[in-house]
């Protein structure tokens, strides 16, 4: 009945692999992998990913950039300016300056980083739900998400900074860093949980979706495979962004006496303390202020080549 | 061609109604989009059915109920002697097996963020009993290879094909499991004469080699009759009329069919001047306020009092030849002079 | 500046020359205008501008002047015969009477009244009668039961203007203590309607009130028919709210407010406020100390005499007041400011108050042999809502570093949030560590700097410390009929406390203010406010 | 639009509800006596904490409370604070001023993030374009109070062009520079959500259709590609109205604004929790009336919105 | 250089072809390499006549006619070489005031999707009479009436009800309707319709064609059609252009054209057409897919699929070879082409 020749004339008709992507069929690839495929040939990647490592071996081994002992604080030099032998001068309480900075990179990125990793993934997973499964459910978790954006900010911080750790409790250093980032997680998800939402809705009615279901593709293998990689661009942008107004809330809360506190050694706390002082001694907060605006930068433009990475268009 | 054999789909009196709703505290439906509105039919092994009309008449609705994307407001389709519309779970996983549908959009319809591999890959891996893991990348290679697609291009992603290649991508997909029946809706619409004839090919020979059932909406109809042993013709989610090839083509009844078949422009420009054309007047109304009695006669120029009245059900009348047509004034008349 | 005032900045002209208005920084009273209900700054302040005492205190020297009282006399410092100036009036034209001040008194002291400053009037015979203690703390069930009376024994209306008040015990003090604003008079305005009075009170002081628009400003008249000797000099005071000591203090520098006493810490550092106001910046003395106090009911955090002396004398108060205050605040050995009657030097502190830290360590670990182990972490609590924290974590500092790294305790400033939270924390006693503690004297005496804080169950003996040679010492100095004999006794009293060291002394506010150019002539009074009568608009 | 409209403001109710118990709740749950810092450095004597309790109905269950101040709610009758102020009145005073400066805020964080964004959405990858992220991102990164207090003493102080402190009837003219402060954190958010869509909207066609029209590029900008692209930074200025006007409280402090935040931040601070509820309440409020605001403003500027 | 336009039209006494496009040749810049869209390109047009510019997607139909109407993006385009003379003046030289004069006025277009070449934030009537408002400073209420003249014109029904609907809110057909009204507003001389059915139905597509050959009839303009729908061609063109890989590869008259094609690609896209005859068979399908602009194929871009192929395709370029008159094929062999016999 069946003509071989019918399909492998066909085969002939195949067009030669054009020039732009040099045909392999080694190992199977990925979308990550691709990814990373790319992100190896741009240059702000690398920029922004040296920054980034030198960020993050400064948060694990801050010992390996300074031998000074950042609490150690000789109270008689005061808001020295910058010299040979601190080279960020020292700070109201008489500390090196460049230690603090160099020892406060960890707090600042662990809280910047969780609660933006907590705000993307309560946001994500209550946006992608109720994109997914709309009507009442859809509804009744934006409206949810409405309360938690209604409250106050600050009286939400202190009601469960309060509540969670209230300092009759003498809460330690980890607790209250723990708190400092559901604090901000659970005030800032509902801003994430709906563009996740409107990313995921307009992926929804795409025809490859429903593609997917015509093969019997289950609600998991849904959001995962086929509507989550299609609206990450968004939520990745909106995260790194995120991540420094985080660092900044952050200061502000130690401001306000909410937010971490004295044994803790942060950014925010360094610029929160100094801030007052910028008129006699702006290197105490300047530096820090300095460090803070260059790792924002630095997730942001990581972010941004990231997500043009992406887009497969690019590829 | 078409040899009168085991039914492998039944479709009857399939309606979808998309619900018109209103209201403050609780919604109360007040209409309804009539997207499909009492369609039967038979699709028989190995056999071709075109469906062609207008945008907007119910097409792609149809073959989503075909394919349980949509659940029908009544009716059944049989698949293989079960209803589809009715199963769930594992079971309407298991009938997705037999019946699978390549899109209208070879843009859309391909994640652009997954390869070729994973694309095509995706079937054997939602249904894992299918090929073992360790064989599925060559299955993979070889349905590309069927389809007639470079296999060493399996990691590429979809733009970086041609529309015609992306619409072999979504076939490859679709005959991953080889089914019995595979949907094509719309499946050459988007792409240009040189590519489409292409893919009509490769439609054509696969469909030789692996007894495959189709069916194959378009509203190009020069296509569909390329490929179909069967015609129907929808207006506005009813079937108007369906007969084989020749019977639709050289003797359509139905005065929608017959406007329809003389707007196709014919690329041949001797006598340009003297064809004939029937033009429509207006635009089709809308679905969720449709005409009554017959739906057409809103454009129709044979139109008389018992159109609105009386809805012509599709059955085979006195001049309309030897297949049914839903006029009451079905009359067949050869429209179409040249080639 | 606020009201109608161009903005000041430049130009030659006296703006506030025009209306006699002039602007001081002040902040939202806590109460309203009721002075037994008044106890905080804020109000305070204002409530000074507008009701006379009995007596005033000199704004150079501190010292008790009469003021609405012609003669306070006793025989023994137990009976007191209080005549009034004649011809004084309140504002709304009724004469000031003996009657107004017994009503005030009497009402302040009815507990159900619940009136914040009723126990002013513990020395005074039949108090027990009209003010009853809830049994059960504030918290209980029960209601307390209704007082006998609403009438002191104790306080007797002689004539128009004279009373008579008689105390349970002779208190040497108690002329001195007349100045406080709790002890002002009420007109019969006020019992007909407390509740308004308190927001628009009739007054007898050198200003009268005219409006308060709650958190944004109070503004005071000057009073025509004021009988003091000194008169207004302005026409009106807008006492100006702001939420921040920096805001006002920009106001200052750019002349739009004309007095503040407050320079925020960013103005202090480096002097800088000395350079930005010039001969407009004013430096003095005022009358509040500041000492950290250990929680004596807690085991772990009460630590041992011992260990409290190694802490005082790791403190390094020079230099912290060099650097944190900029020699804005002097350090003290003593329990007592300098300002008031009763203060020697050097101090009775001596040298536990002096930073040693080889001498610190030494006692350290005197401490451990003697069996405390102190915990690894000590905080030094403050509430985080006021400028403490640079201190704190510097006395922190200078502990642990005077303490050497092998001390096995570590001293770490932490904050409560709020003072409102700092306070319950440390009224239901459940403080764990060193906590900040601070006097502002109500009235110039070196006993309103031992009774309040270190008598057994005093009102703010906060630590609850308790000592029973140091009760009777100060019961012996509080009923000396001879005012010197009386001021020796308190010293010995002072003396006493260097044996437990429960509170350990810092340092005592310098004060610094400034005006704008506008205004010359400012005097700040020693509880570190304004003196009104002293403000006058400069001649354009 | 209406009729969707009706139907929003009918779900406000609940969520007004869950919020105003949920502050109510959480507010008398915190720790710290509401009386203890009412007395200066004394404690206050039994008798006057027992007169406030009864008067603010604190010894009453929680859902008591909360069925007093909704009942009060609804009469107008926001009570007194614990200072025997009327609630009410202070709102009145504070809150048209905190709306004049969140507005302003809006107005500017609107009007500048969105130039900034199409600006560089225009010029991708050009030197405005990087110029106006790095400057947006360290907007973004510094603290409120550094900008607040960095400008209150370079304009107010320095160079003297504003008053270092807003006076009590808060004109416009003075609240331009707390306004940028308070808008600096969400400038950059918006230049952003700007930028990406007016990246993705210069291709489209109907841009190119209005150039093919012969429009001029001043009209095709700021137009034709305008309009279709303010859709998210609009969403994001509406999400943003409530916290930036809750969220005024430390600008407010530094220019010492009577506004709501600053009532606010006292009133938390002295636990004087009378007040914060309504505030609160209030702020809620607003917030959901922004967001229905911006809903509907979304089908004007967007027609293809449709509202069920 | 002052080049100024020719007076109005209303003379229309010019003599040359209204708009000429001359050798034209379009780059895009782009992060992988240069693609050269448009190699050479050469047509005209005169005023009443149709061109149909004919050819596979890709081969650069739609960035030579965005060049004309200097929409392009630029970059990444970049317009390499080339006059294109509307009237004789070279529009690539005027000035951007003047040439966005010549827009709308002088030369119109539509687009394929009507849809989102509509601005989809304004009522469609708004959008028509921008064009009298900017161009002719009308006020709004005349330049309203005006819309809805045209939409009667281009037969909307209810014209008057529905100038303030939105886009969204119309047919697929109408909406091409109205994209054609906005163009003609302006009586433009000549008018580009880039693939205007291409979305629509058969019967509505009848519909639209019916209408272009009337306005065409009525104002006696210039038409360039762009598409690739050889049906639509036979029906309305009188000259047709077939381009591939960025070049014209055969100028003809259309009944020239599909009686005997004389280039192998311009034959085999008339093979690949469906037919009644030829039911049951595979169709003639050209093998191979479009060229990869990045990387052109030496010689003739075709040769890599072209039947007719030889050492000189993958060698030389060939030029536009003229058979008759107007008649040309870029083709070496195209006397093999026409006699139809493939080696
Ligand atoms: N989910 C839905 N909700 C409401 N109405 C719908 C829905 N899906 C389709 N419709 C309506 O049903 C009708 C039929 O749509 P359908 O997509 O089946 O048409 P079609 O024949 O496939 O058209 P085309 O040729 O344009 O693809 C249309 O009027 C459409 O608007
Ligand atoms: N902005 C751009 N950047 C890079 N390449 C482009 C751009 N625009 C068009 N091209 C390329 O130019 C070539 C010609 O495109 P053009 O749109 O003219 O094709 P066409 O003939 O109109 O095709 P279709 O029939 O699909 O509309 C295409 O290969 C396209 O990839
Ligand atoms: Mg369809
Ligand atoms: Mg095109």
């Amino acid at each position: 009945m069946s003509e071989p020749t019918a399909t492998q004339d066909l085969v002939q008709g195949v067009p030669e692999p054009s020039a732009a992507a040099p045909a392999s069929s080694g190992k199977p690839r990925s979308l990550w992998h691709d990814t990373w495929d790319i992100l190896k040939h741009r240059k702000i990647f690398w920029i922004s990913f040296v920054l980034l490592i030198v960020f993050l071996v400064m948060a694990a081994f801050p010992s390996l950039f300074t031998s000074k002992n950042p609490e150690y604080a000789t109270l008689a030099r005061s808001m020295e300016p910058p010299s040979s032998d601190a080279w960020f001068g020292f700070d109201l309480q008489g500390r090196d300056v460049f230690a603090r900075t160099i020892y406060g990179a960890r707090t600042s990125i662990i809280v910047g980083v969780l609660a933006t990793v907590g705000t993307v993934l309560l946001g994500g997973v209550v946006g992608v739900i109720a994109a997914y499964r709309g009507r009442w459910l859809d509804s009744l978790l934006s409206r949810i998400g409405e309360i938690f954006l209604g409250v106050p900010y600050v009286l939400g911080a202190i009601i469960i900074l309060g509540s969670v750790a209230p300092v009759q409790a003498n809460p330690g250093k980890t607790l209250i860093m723990t708190v400092v980032i559901i604090v901000l997680a659970v005030l800032g998800w509902p801003v994430l949980a709906r563009i996740a939402r409107s990313a995921v809705i307009q992926a929804k009615h795409q025809d490859y979706v429903q593609a997917a279901r015509a093969l019997g593709a289950g609600p998991f293998r849904i959001i995962f495979k086929h509507l989550l990689p299609n609206s990450l661009a968004p939520i990745l942008v909106y995260a790194t962004i995120t991540i420094g107004s985080y660092i900044g809330a952050e200061a502000t809360l130690s401001l306000l006496g909410i937010g971490l506190r004295t044994p803790v050694i942060s950014w925010g706390i360094a610029i929160a303390d100094h801030t007052r002082y910028i008129r006699t001694g702006a290197h105490a907060m300047l530096f820090p202020a300095a460090f803070l605006s260059l790792c924002v930068l630095t997730f942001v433009m990581l972010g941004e080549a990231v997500r043009d990475a992406l887009d497969p268009k690019l590829r | 061609m078409a040899t009168p054999s085991e039914v492998v789909l039944e479709v009857r009196d399939l309606v979808k109604h998309f619900p018109l709703t209103q209201g403050i505290l609780y919604k109360r439906q007040v209409g309804a989009i009539k997207a499909v509105d009492g369609i039967s039919f038979d699709l028989h092994r190995g056999e071709t059915l075109g469906i062609v009309g207008e945008s907007g008449c119910g097409k792609s609705t149809l073959a989503k109920l075909l394919m349980a994307l949509e659940r029908p407001t009544s009716g059944k389709v049989v698949v293989n002697g079960k209803d589809i519309t009715t199963a769930k779970g594992s079971e309407l996983k298991h009938m997705r097996r037999n019946i699978q549908m390549v899109m209208q959009d070879p843009y859309t319809s391909l994640n652009p963020r997954m390869t070729v591999g994973d694309i095509v890959g995706e079937p054997f891996e939602i249904h894992s009993g299918v090929v073992p893991k360790d064989g599925r990348r060559k299955r993979v290679q070889e349905l590309l290879e069927v389809v007639g697609l470079n296999p060493d291009h399996i990691n590429r992603y979809p733009h970086q094909f041609s529309g015609g290649q992306r619409q072999r991508i979504g076939i490859a997909r679709g005959l991953a499991l080889q089914p019995e029946i595979i949907i094509c809706d719309e499946p050459v619409s988007a792409l240009d004469v040189s590519i489409q004839a292409q893919v009509m090919n490769l439609l054509d020979g696969l469909q030789k080699e692996f007894n495959l059932a189709y069916i194959f909406i378009a509203h190009d109809l020069s296509v569909v009759r390329h490929i179909s042993d069967r015609v129907g013709v929808m207006y506005l989610g009813k079937m108007v009329e369906i007969g084989t090839d020749n019977q639709i083509y050289d003797r359509p009844s139905h005065p929608y069919t017959q406007a329809l078949l003389s707007a196709v422009p014919v690329p041949d420009p001797e006598g340009r001047e003297q064809r004939e054309r029937i033009i429509l007047q207006g635009d089709p109304p809308s679905p969720a306020n449709p005409p009554s009695g017959c739906r057409f006669r809103t454009r129709c120029w044979k139109a008389q009092d018992i159109c609105a009245e009386q809805e012509p059900l599709l059955e085979i009348r006195a001049k309309s030849g030897d297949h049914p047509s839903a006029c009451h004034f079905a009359e067949a008349s050869d429209v179409v002079h040249v080639s | 500046g606020g009201g109608g005032s161009s903005s000041g900045g430049s130009g030659g002209t006296n703006p506030r020359a025009a209306d006699g208005t002039v602007y001081i920084r002040g902040c939202e009273p806590q109460t309203g205008f009721v002075p037994g209900n008044i106890n905080e700054v804020c109000g305070g302040t204002i409530n000074q501008f507008v009701f006379d005492q009995l007596i005033k205190y000199n704004s150079d020297t501190a010292a008790p002047e009469l003021s609405q009282a012609e003669s306070i006399e006793s025989p023994d410092n137990k009976v007191w015969t209080i005549k009034l100036k004649p011809g004084l009036k309140w504002s709304d034209g009724s004469p000031v009477t003996a009657k107004n001040y017994v009503d005030a008194w009497n009402y302040t002291a009815y507990s159900p009244n619940a009136q914040n400053g009723g126990w002013w009037f513990g020395g005074v015979e039949g108090y027990s009668d009209v003010a009853t203690e809830d049994p059960d703390g504030p918290d209980g069930p029960k209601e307390a039961p209704k007082p006998k009376t609403d009438k002191m024994s104790g306080l007797e209306v002689i004539d128009d203007l004279t009373f008579k008040v008689t105390l349970t015990a002779p208190e040497a003090v108690f002329r001195t203590k007349l100045g406080y604003t709790t002890f002002s008079a009420l007109p019969e305005a006020f019992f007909k309607d407390p509740k308004s009075f308190a927001q628009n009170p009739v007054t007898n002081g050198a200003f009268k009130f005219v409006k308060w628009d709650h958190n944004s400003q109070i503004v005071v008249d000057a009073n025509p028919d004021y009988a003091g000797t000194e008169k207004p000099k302005v026409k009106k005071i807008v006492y100006k709210m702001y939420k921040d000591d920096d805001a006002a203090y920009a106001d200052l520098v750019s002349n739009n407010l004309d007095f503040t006493e407050l320079i925020p810490p960013s103005a202090l550092a480096g002097d800088k406020w000395k350079s930005d106001l010039g001969d407009r910046a004013i430096e003095g003395q005022q009358g509040v100390i500041q000492t950290v106090t250990f929680p004596l009911y807690d085991k772990e955090f009460g630590g041992n005499a011992d260990f409290r002396k190694a802490v005082s004398m790791a403190i390094d108060r020079k230099t912290i007041t060099d650097k944190i205050f900029n020699k804005g605040r002097v350090p003290l050995d003593g329990w007592i400011s300098p300002l008031v009657d009763g203060y020697k030097t050097p101090g009775a502190c001596g040298e536990l108050c002096a930073y040693d830290p080889a001498k610190a360590k030494e006692y350290l670990a005197k401490a451990k042999a003697a069996g405390y182990t102190p915990p690894k972490e000590f905080p030094i609590w403050y509430n985080g809502d006021a400028a403490h924290k640079e201190w704190v974590d510097a006395t922190a500092n200078s502990i642990n570093q005077a303490f050497g790294p092998d001390a096995g305790v570590t001293f770490v400033g932490k904050a409560v949030p709020t003072f409102a939270e700092f306070r319950d924390i440390i009224t239901s006693h459940k403080m764990k560590g060193l906590f900040r503690t601070g006097w502002q004297m109500d009235y110039p005496h070196i006993e309103n700097f031992l009774n309040p804080l270190f008598k057994t169950g005093a009102g703010s003996n906060d630590g609850l410390f308790s000592d029973k040679e140091l009760d009777a010492k100060l019961r012996e100095a509080d009923t000396a009929t001879d005012p010197a004999d009386s001021i020796a006794k308190y010293q010995e009293a002072e003396a006493m406390l260097t044996k437990e060291m429960n509170a350990i002394p810092l340092w005592s506010f310098g004060l610094q203010a400034g005006t704008s150019k506008w205004v010359t002539g400012v005097k700040v009074t020693p509880f570190g406010v304004l003196d009104p009568l002293s403000i006058a608009i400069k001649e354009a | 639009m209406g009729r969707y409209a009706i139907r929003r403001l009918l779900q406000l109710i609940p969520v007004l509800l869950g919020t105003t118990f949920l502050i109510n709740y959480m507010v008398w749950q915190l720790p710290g006596d509401p009386f203890a810092a009412r007395c200066g450095q004394r404690p206050c004597p039994d008798a006057y904490i027992n007169a406030m309790r009864a008067e603010f109905g604190l010894d009453q269950p929680i859902l008591v409370q909360y069925w007093h101040f909704l009942k009060n709610l609804l009469t107008g009758d926001l009570g007194v604070n614990f200072n025997n102020v009327s609630v009410a009145s202070q709102l009145g005073e504070s809150w048209p001023i905190t709306v004049r400066l969140g507005l302003m805020a809006v107005v500017i964080e609107a009007v500048i993030g969105i130039t900034a964004g199409v600006l560089s959405g225009l010029k991708r990858g050009g030197f405005l374009d990087n110029v106006i992220t790095i400057s947006t991102l360290i907007l973004l990164s510094l603290p409120v109070f550094v900008t607040g207090f960095l400008l209150q003493w370079l304009f107010g102080v320095q160079l003297d062009l504003i008053k270092p402190t807003v006076s009590p009837e808060a004109p416009f003219g003075e609240l331009i520079v707390p306004a940028f402060v308070l808008a600096s954190l969400n400038l950059a958010f918006t230049a952003r959500l700007t930028r990406t869509s007016i990246i993705e909207n210069r291709r489209s066609d109907y841009v190119r259709t209005a150039i093919a029209k012969g429009m001029t590029n001043r009209r095709v900008v700021g137009v034709h590609l305008l309009r279709n692209s303010l859709i998210p930074a609009l969403t994001f200025i509406g999400t943003e109205v409530g916290s930036l006007m809750s969220g005024a409280i430390i600008t407010e402090g530094i220019y010492n604004i009577n506004g709501i935040g600053g009532l606010l931040w006292r009133a938390v601070n002295d636990h004087d929790f009378t007040i914060v509820v309504p505030i609160a309440s209030l702020l809620v409020l607003v917030y959901l009336l922004a967001n229905l605001l911006v809903d509907l403003l979304y089908g004007v500027l967007d027609p293809r919105i449709r509202y069920e | 250089m002052t080049e100024v336009l020719p007076e109005s039209k209303s003379d229309g006494t010019y003599g040359g072809a209204l708009l000429e496009v001359d050798n034209l040749h379009v780059e895009f810049h782009t992060r992988a390499g240069v693609a050269k869209a448009v190699n050479g390109v050469t047509y005209s047009v005169n005023a009443g006549e149709t061109l149909a510019v004919l050819g596979e997607s890709g081969s650069g139909k739609s960035v030579t006619a965005q060049t004309i109407m200097g929409i392009l993006d630029m970059p990444p385009g970049k317009i390499a070489s080339g006059e294109i003379r509307f009237r004789g003046t070279d529009l690539l030289k005027l000035p951007e005031e003047e040439r966005r004069k010549v827009r709308g006025e002088g030369i119109a277009m539509i687009f394929q999707d009507a849809l989102s070449a509509l601005n989809p934030v304004f009522p469609v009537g708004w959008q028509i009479a921008e064009m009298f408002r900017m161009h002719r400073g009308m006020s709004r209420a005349d330049a309203k009436k005006k819309a809805i003249e045209l939409m009667d014109r281009v037969r909307i029904p209810a014209a008057k009800e529905r100038v303030s609907d939105y886009p969204h809110q119309f047919s697929g057909g109408m909406r091409q309707r109205i994209m054609i009204a906005m163009a003609i507003a302006l009586d433009p001389e000549v008018l580009i319709a880039d693939e205007p059915t291409t979305a629509l139905d058969v019967t509505v597509q009848a519909q639209i064609m019916e209408l272009l050959a009337e306005l065409q009839r009525e104002s006696n303009m210039g038409l360039i059609l762009i598409t690739h729908d050889l049906g639509v061609v036979a029906d309305v063109a009188d000259k047709i252009a077939v381009m591939y890989g960025g070049r014209i590869v055969e100028n003809a008259s259309v009944h020239d054209l599909y009686r005997s094609p004389a280039h192998p690609y311009a034959k085999g896209l008339l093979e690949s057409i469906p037919r009644v005859d030829l039911k049951g068979q595979e169709l003639y399908a050209i093998k191979g897919m479009p060229p990869n602009l990045l990387d052109m194929p030496t010689g003739c871009a075709f040769h890599p699929r072209c039947p007719y192929r030889q050492e000189k395709c993958v060698t030389d370029v060939p030029p536009l070879h003229t058979i008759s008159g107007t008649r040309g094929s870029a083709c070496h062999f195209w006397r093999e082409v026409l006699d139809g016999d493939a080696q």
